[in-house]
């Protein structure tokens, strides 16, 4: 099910967008960095190859800019195909590579954030169970979701 | 049967997707087609003649067109056949442009489409008969709903052609929007001083009757003759004894207690009122949802009011009347409302006093307004103000995606006109594009400019407030970089979306809204006052965003039209009526019930069922009922459907 | 009532006083929680920007695991519920995907029927403000920071919240006697997600400094969150800076104190940032209650 | 059959609202499949039982009527006389075999040229799921 950039603009709507800096406007993120929303929409509207511009990972995907576009223009959901899209294309910036861990994690542990050992202690000293009731612990609902990871696309585009 | 058959290539609007000599082959082999012809623009001078010249020459006597909709030249070609000696009925038309030519792609598909579509229509002119035009007379007066600039434009150009207007409007006065202006764009004439003397004309008008604080109950009836039932709501003040001196209002015991509609709700009036002080008519109103007598039965000890008029016009006995009146014509100028910004939250309108909309901003100028004209902002003068374009429009996520066309110039406007009044203020106008597209409308645009206005383009993304003060955030778009304004005043640049009161005036006229809500008009092009309902035609704001020049012209485009029906003693009624057989009536009463107007009147006598020709609309509802197959629906009859049925399968 | 209990891998992982203080809040509300093989939502910021088809093939595994006991499902963090939720509603309409998850889930024996429907545990309280009231045990009489978190509220199309006024989570702590304290752009992201968290720590400390600033200026006792991971960024973040020193407690810890829980079984001495004072300022007010 | 089979799907549109829509369609070039065969009517309810099964009978794989929404009917309420007929004229469908998705009823305005064409794409598509009328068939048989 592999997006082309103009299944992303059409399905978007990114055709549609006025420039009218809303989304720049709204973005909390664009306040610290470089990342200047209506311009990614813009650049990809007109065909320039967005995904591979390193600022696409400064979005926390917040939504915020999304809710206000008055274009009904899908701009975080944009932002995360183009994200799929630069991963396809191995165009991640370094900071994607932190993200890499957790993927890991999640292949051996069914966790991004796995249980350390520190944690497990203070689990007991509440209360809790030493080990979470999840799939860490059942060793065939892990080896069934890894046999599910196994056949997914990430692991393909993940370059683990 | 010699039928005539001309396959129309509309320039190229047509042969481009339909192989036209096929369909020609194909239909002349049909046994009742004498003449089959193609030309380049049937509708053209030749192209008519070309059909005129073969109904004399071959005596023809039934014509096919196939081109574009009967809904855009069916009167053409009808016309021009009875010109040629036909009846207009045997003529007929097969759509293959925009049901055919222009909504497909595959030309052999769009070709076997038309053959089927002109060899349908070619059956059902075999079966038309020729049927005649009843005359009808028609009522030299005109009803225009909505007292705005539009309304007082068309009731005044009707009148002065001698016709007789009735113009209702639902508040105490007339004059819209307009009124509630202090200056308007590009030119800053002063808008009372251009709109007060037509109202006062209107008054006057020996021809007009003016009927405020009116509304329109029902409307019976067609082009030519409509009933209308007109309901007048009680002002609790005998209009024929007050001379609107204002005693009463000074007097009453709420004065200055009930927010001012005409004020946007920043003035403030008492439960006897007048909208502004050049109202028309001129004449008090008792609110009656606020007044004390009229809702606890009791005001003081006595009403003030009523003690401070020397004219006893204070009744509060009265009801509302109900006026008859009939009208060959009706104009719908029901205008707009402004867009409530308040489902905008991140504009916090609603929230923040000193976020405002453009409408109130209108009333702050105005010297009449609830500052007397002066800039004051909540006692305060703003120094640093902030302008929003395109609020409540160009936005599919409110459901309004059409650009308001009003905006940007007022938002010029009001720039200019805070300016004027605070000349170290400094104004900020955020915005999306600068839609400056009338006459001098672009040179006022460079003028406010100059003025000193910032135009940053980028529009504005939330208001938040801090300390007290006001904050807009926006990206200039055309550096890329995202700033905070500070603002003592943010205006809204609100849009403009259709009148709530038109809502039951469209269902009334069964008038169509296109997708922005706004009535439809019958061609957005070449047919932008008339509505496809004959004799209802449209002025103003009510038919879509538009600015005073534009809504002036086309009031006096509408009562042009009006006029041009009203100076005719009588129309032609379309035949397309149902009749019953009265041979094969079984009396079952069946199709009686089912009609809307009650054409139907049983004839106890031969118990038979009777259509009144004049008052069918010819629907066909009850033709399609009847049991025994007894009503004949002109010109759409059982055995003309099912021809061309037969023929497109 | 009963749900499946999605507790999400920060809370149960890194901050287990969340998970805690839900099992606790829930028990007295009379909820039954019950436990599922999950494995993390996962993660929207990582494995949704990465790629989305591995996002919906494992959010729906996690959605089909209740399905047989027909079980809702719970969550404790928006991030959980935006990747859940998301996923859920883009099945319900979208029949290309659900297919192609259905395909791989085939693979290991499963089916997505989308018959469990994730539910954010706000959203639950909403309906509970009657057992809320009638399990205060303190009135805490705090001044609070509410955190609403991006992904609870948004996007709107797929939440049907009101994502630029909300009042929810404010009146929810208004029910145990504390007070929201408005505070400049309280909606805000907290810069955790989208992987910037974890991919630009610094960026997502500055976009976290400006928000803790905010609050600052507002005066309060502490920040109350809806959302684990906001919960972990908004301490840690403290700590990082250094200059801010503002309790975290997400909203199921903040009902276990109003609940008269100890602060102890709640886990609040495990946060970064220290809680004593916030603990001492309760008890306070629950001797002066027991006074009365 | 050697070519292959393309549904034939007539149309029944009132002359104000819907056959206005379909215009308002051609009018803004918005393409839809080339299925359907329009015969204008004043109003919907202008249409009976007679002739939308004659449509049937004749070899048409599906009907289709169009109508003003309810309230805007140009004849006060024909549309819902019409909705009525249909209802009732679905079940006598059914009872002569004929699959009742295979008669689709649908208000556009004169404004709707968009829900027009966007309802001859759907409707085109639901009826080529459906497969050729029985019967249809039959008469194809006969002839
Ligand atoms: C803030 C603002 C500033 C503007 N400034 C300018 C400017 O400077 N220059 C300019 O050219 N244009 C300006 N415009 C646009 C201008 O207002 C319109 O062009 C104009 O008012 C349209 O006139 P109208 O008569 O069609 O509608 P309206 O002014 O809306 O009048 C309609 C009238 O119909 C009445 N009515 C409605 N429904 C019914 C009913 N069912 N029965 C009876 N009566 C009914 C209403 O009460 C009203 O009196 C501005 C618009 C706004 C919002
Ligand atoms: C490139 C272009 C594309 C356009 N496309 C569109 C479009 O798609 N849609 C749209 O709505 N508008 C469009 N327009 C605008 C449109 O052309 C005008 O709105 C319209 O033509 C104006 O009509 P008119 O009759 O006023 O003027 P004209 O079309 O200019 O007609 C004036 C007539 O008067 C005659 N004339 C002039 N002087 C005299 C004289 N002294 N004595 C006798 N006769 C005289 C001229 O010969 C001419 O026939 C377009 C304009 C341009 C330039
Ligand atoms: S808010 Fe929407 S329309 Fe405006 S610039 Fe951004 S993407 Fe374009
Ligand atoms: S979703 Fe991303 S781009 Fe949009 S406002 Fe939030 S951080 Fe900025
Ligand atoms: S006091 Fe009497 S005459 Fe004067 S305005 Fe009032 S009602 Fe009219
Ligand atoms: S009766 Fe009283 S409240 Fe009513 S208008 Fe007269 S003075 Fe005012
Ligand atoms: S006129 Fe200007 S402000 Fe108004 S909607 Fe159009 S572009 Fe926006
Ligand atoms: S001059 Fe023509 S092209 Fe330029 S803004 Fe005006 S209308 Fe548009
Ligand atoms: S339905 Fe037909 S048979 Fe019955 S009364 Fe009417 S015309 Fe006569
Ligand atoms: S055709 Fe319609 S309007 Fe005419 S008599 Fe029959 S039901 Fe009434």
């Amino acid at each position: 099910m592999d997006k082309t950039m103009d299944d992303i603009i059409r399905e978007g709507n990114a055709y549609a967008c006025i420039q009218c800096g809303r989304c720049t406007g709204s973005c909390p993120s664009g306040r610290e960095c470089g990342l200047r929303t209506r311009k990614i929409i813009h650049m990809a509207r007109v065909g320039i190859d967005v995904f591979k511009t390193e600022e696409l990972w400064d979005c926390t995907t917040c939504f915020t800019c999304q809710e206000r576009c008055p274009k009904e223009v899908k701009i975080t959901d944009i932002i995360i195909e183009l994200r799929n899209l630069a991963v396809k294309n191995s165009y991640y910036p370094s900071m994607a590579d932190v993200p890499k861990i957790i993927i890991q994690n999640l292949y051996r542990t069914g966790n991004g954030q796995p249980l350390s050992p520190e944690v497990s202690k203070l689990r007991s000293i509440i209360g809790l169970d030493k080990e979470p009731n999840d799939i860490a612990k059942d060793k065939e609902a892990l080896a069934d979701f890894q046999k599910l990871l196994d056949g997914l696309p990430l692991m393909r585009w993940g370059g683990i | 049967m010699k039928i005539g058959v001309y396959v129309c290539h509309c320039g190229v609007n047509i042969s481009n997707t339909v192989d036209v000599q096929k369909v020609i082959s194909e239909v002349s082999a049909l046994p009742t087609v004498a003449v089959c012809r193609d030309y380049q623009y049937m509708c053209s001078d030749p192209g008519q003649e070309m059909i005129a010249k073969d109904i004399r020459e071959l005596g023809l006597d039934r014509v096919v067109v196939a081109a574009c909709s009967p809904r855009m030249h069916e009167p053409t070609f009808r016309g021009a056949v009875e010109a040629a000696g036909m009846n207009p009925y045997c003529f007929e038309m097969a759509n293959i442009r925009e049901q055919c030519s222009w909504v497909h792609e595959d030309k052999e598909q769009a070709t076997r489409k038309a053959a089927d579509l002109v060899k349908s229509s070619v059956a059902r002119a075999a079966l038309l008969e020729p049927l005649n035009s009843t005359e009808v007379p028609v009522t030299h007066a005109a009803l225009v709903i909505g007292g705005g600039i539009a309304g007082i434009q068309t009731a005044l150009d009707i009148a002065n052609s001698g016709y007789p207007v009735y113009l209702v409007e639902k508040d105490p006065s007339i004059g819209g929007h307009m009124a509630q202006f202090d200056k308007t764009f590009p030119t800053l004439d002063c808008a009372a001083c251009i709109l007060t003397p037509k109202m006062v004309d209107v008054a006057r008008h020996p021809n007009i009757e003016l009927l405020t604080y009116s509304e329109v109950e029902s409307i019976e009836g067609s082009v030519g003759n409509f009933h209308v039932r007109i309901r007048k709501k009680p002002r609790y003040v005998n209009v024929s004894l007050c001379t609107g001196c204002g005693s009463c209002a000074t007097a009453c015991r709420l004065v200055g207690r009930i927010p001012s509609e005409f004020d946007m709700g920043l003035g403030k009036r008492g439960a006897i009122y007048v909208p502004f002080p050049q109202a028309v008519p001129l004449r008090y109103t008792i609110d009656p949802e606020k007044c004390l007598m009229l809702k606890h039965g009791k005001c003081g000890t006595s009403p003030k009011c009523v003690d401070a008029c020397d004219r006893d016009a204070i009744d509060f006995s009265m009801t509302e009347e109900i006026l008859e009146v009939d009208v060959g014509a009706i104009v719908v100028a029901t205008g707009y409302k402004e867009f409530d910004p308040t489902i905008k939250r991140e504009y916090k309108y609603g929230t923040f006093k000193n976020v405002m909309t453009g409408l109130e901003l209108e009333r702050i100028f105005a010297p009449s307004g609830p500052t007397g004209g002066k800039a004051l902002i909540n006692g305060k003068v703003p120094k640093k103000i902030v302008f929003v374009s395109c609020v409540g429009s160009r936005d599919k996520r409110i459901g309004n995606p059409y650009c308001s066309r009003v905006c940007c110039m007022y938002i010029a406007k009001q720039a200019h006109l805070l300016k004027e009044k605070i000349p170290d203020a400094d104004i900020t106008v955020m915005y999306t594009d600068m839609r400056a597209f009338g006459k001098g409308y672009e040179e006022f645009y460079e003028r406010v400019q100059k003025e000193g206005i910032k135009y940053r383009r980028g529009n504005a993304a939330e208001v938040y407030e801090e300390d007290g003060v006001l904050h807009v955030r926006a990206e200039d778009t055309l550096m890329g970089e995202p700033y905070e304004l500070e603002a003592d005043l943010v205006v809204l640049g609100t849009g403009l979306e259709p009148s709530d009161a038109a809502d039951a005036i469209g269902h009334m006229l069964h008038l169509s809204r296109s997708a922005d809500k706004f009535f439809l008009e019958a061609h957005p092009k070449l047919r932008p006052v008339d509505t496809v309902i004959d004799g209802v035609f449209l002025a103003g704001a009510a038919q879509g965003p538009k600015d005073i020049p534009d809504t002036v012209a086309q009031a006096s485009g509408a009562a042009s039209h009006v006029v041009n029906l009203l100076s005719k003693d009588v129309i032609l009624a379309e035949p397309i009526v149902a009749e019953v057989n009265t041979d094969v009536c079984a009396g079952c009463r069946i199709c009686e019930i089912l009609c809307p107007y009650d054409a139907h009147a049983f004839d106890e006598e031969r118990n038979v069922m009777t259509i009144n020709k004049a008052i069918c609309k010819g629907c066909g509802s009850c033709a399609a009922a009847c049991p025994s197959g007894a009503i004949a629906m002109n010109h759409f009859r059982d055995s003309q459907i099912v021809a061309q049925i037969l023929e497109v399968i | 009532m009963d749900y499946a209990f999605f507790p999400g891998c920060i809370a149960k992982n890194v901050y287990p006083g969340i998970e805690k203080a839900t099992r606790i809040v829930f028990e007295k509300m009379n909820v039954g929680l019950h436990d599922y093989p999950y494995s993390c939502c996962p993660p929207p910021g990582v494995v949704a920007c990465y790629d989305k088809d591995t996002w919906y093939a494992l959010g729906a595994r996690n959605l089909a695991l209740s399905e047989p006991d027909n079980r809702d499902i719970m969550t404790i963090c928006a991030g959980c519920y935006g990747t859940l939720h998301n996923v859920w509603h883009e099945l319900q309409h979208n029949d290309a995907k659900r297919a192609y998850v259905n395909e791989h889930l085939g693979r290991i024996g499963m089916t997505y029927k989308g018959t469990s429907r994730p539910i954010h545990f706000v959203d639950l309280l909403d309906g509970m403000r009657d057992t809320i009231t009638q399990n205060k045990e303190v009135d805490l009489d705090l001044r609070v920071a509410v955190h609403y978190g991006c992904h609870y509220l948004k996007p709107t199309t797929v939440t049907g919240e009101n994502s630029e006024s909300p009042m929810l989570l404010d009146e929810i702590v208004g029910l145990v006697g504390c007070k929201s304290i408005p505070f400049k752009d309280r909606l805000t992201c907290c810069g955790a997600g989208g992987g910037v968290m974890s991919g630009e720590p610094e960026l997502s400390l500055k976009i976290m400094e400006r928000k803790l600033k905010n609050i600052k200026k507002a005066d309060v006792d502490c920040i109350v969150n809806i959302c684990s991971f906001c919960h972990m960024n908004f301490d840690q973040s403290q700590k990082k800076l250094e200059s801010f020193d503002i309790p975290v407690l997400h909203l199921n810890q903040l009902l276990g104190l109003a609940f008269g829980v100890k602060h102890k079984h709640l886990g609040l001495h495990m946060n970064l940032v220290s809680t004593r004072d916030l603990v001492k300022k309760v008890k306070g007010a629950k001797k002066g209650r027991d006074e009365e | 059959m050697a070519e292959t089979w393309n549904p034939k799907i007539v149309g029944f549109l009132c002359n104000w609202c819907c056959y206005a829509g379909a215009d308002m369609a051609g009018t803004s070039r918005m393409k839809y499949p080339p299925n359907i065969r329009i015969i204008r009517v004043m109003c919907s309810s202008r249409i009976n039982a007679e002739m939308v099964i004659k449509a049937f009978q004749m070899g048409a794989d599906a009907v289709f009527i169009g109508g003003c929404h309810p309230g805007d009917c140009h004849y006060v309420d024909g549309n819902y006389r019409t909705q009525k007929r249909i209802a009732v004229l679905r079940r006598l469908l059914e009872h002569l075999g004929i699959d009742p998705r295979r008669l689709r009823l649908e208000w556009v305005s004169a404004a709707e040229g968009e829900k027009f064409a966007q309802t001859m794409d759907e409707f085109a598509k639901e009826v080529a799921e459906l497969g050729p009328s029985p019967l249809a068939a039959l008469q194809r048989e006969v002839l």
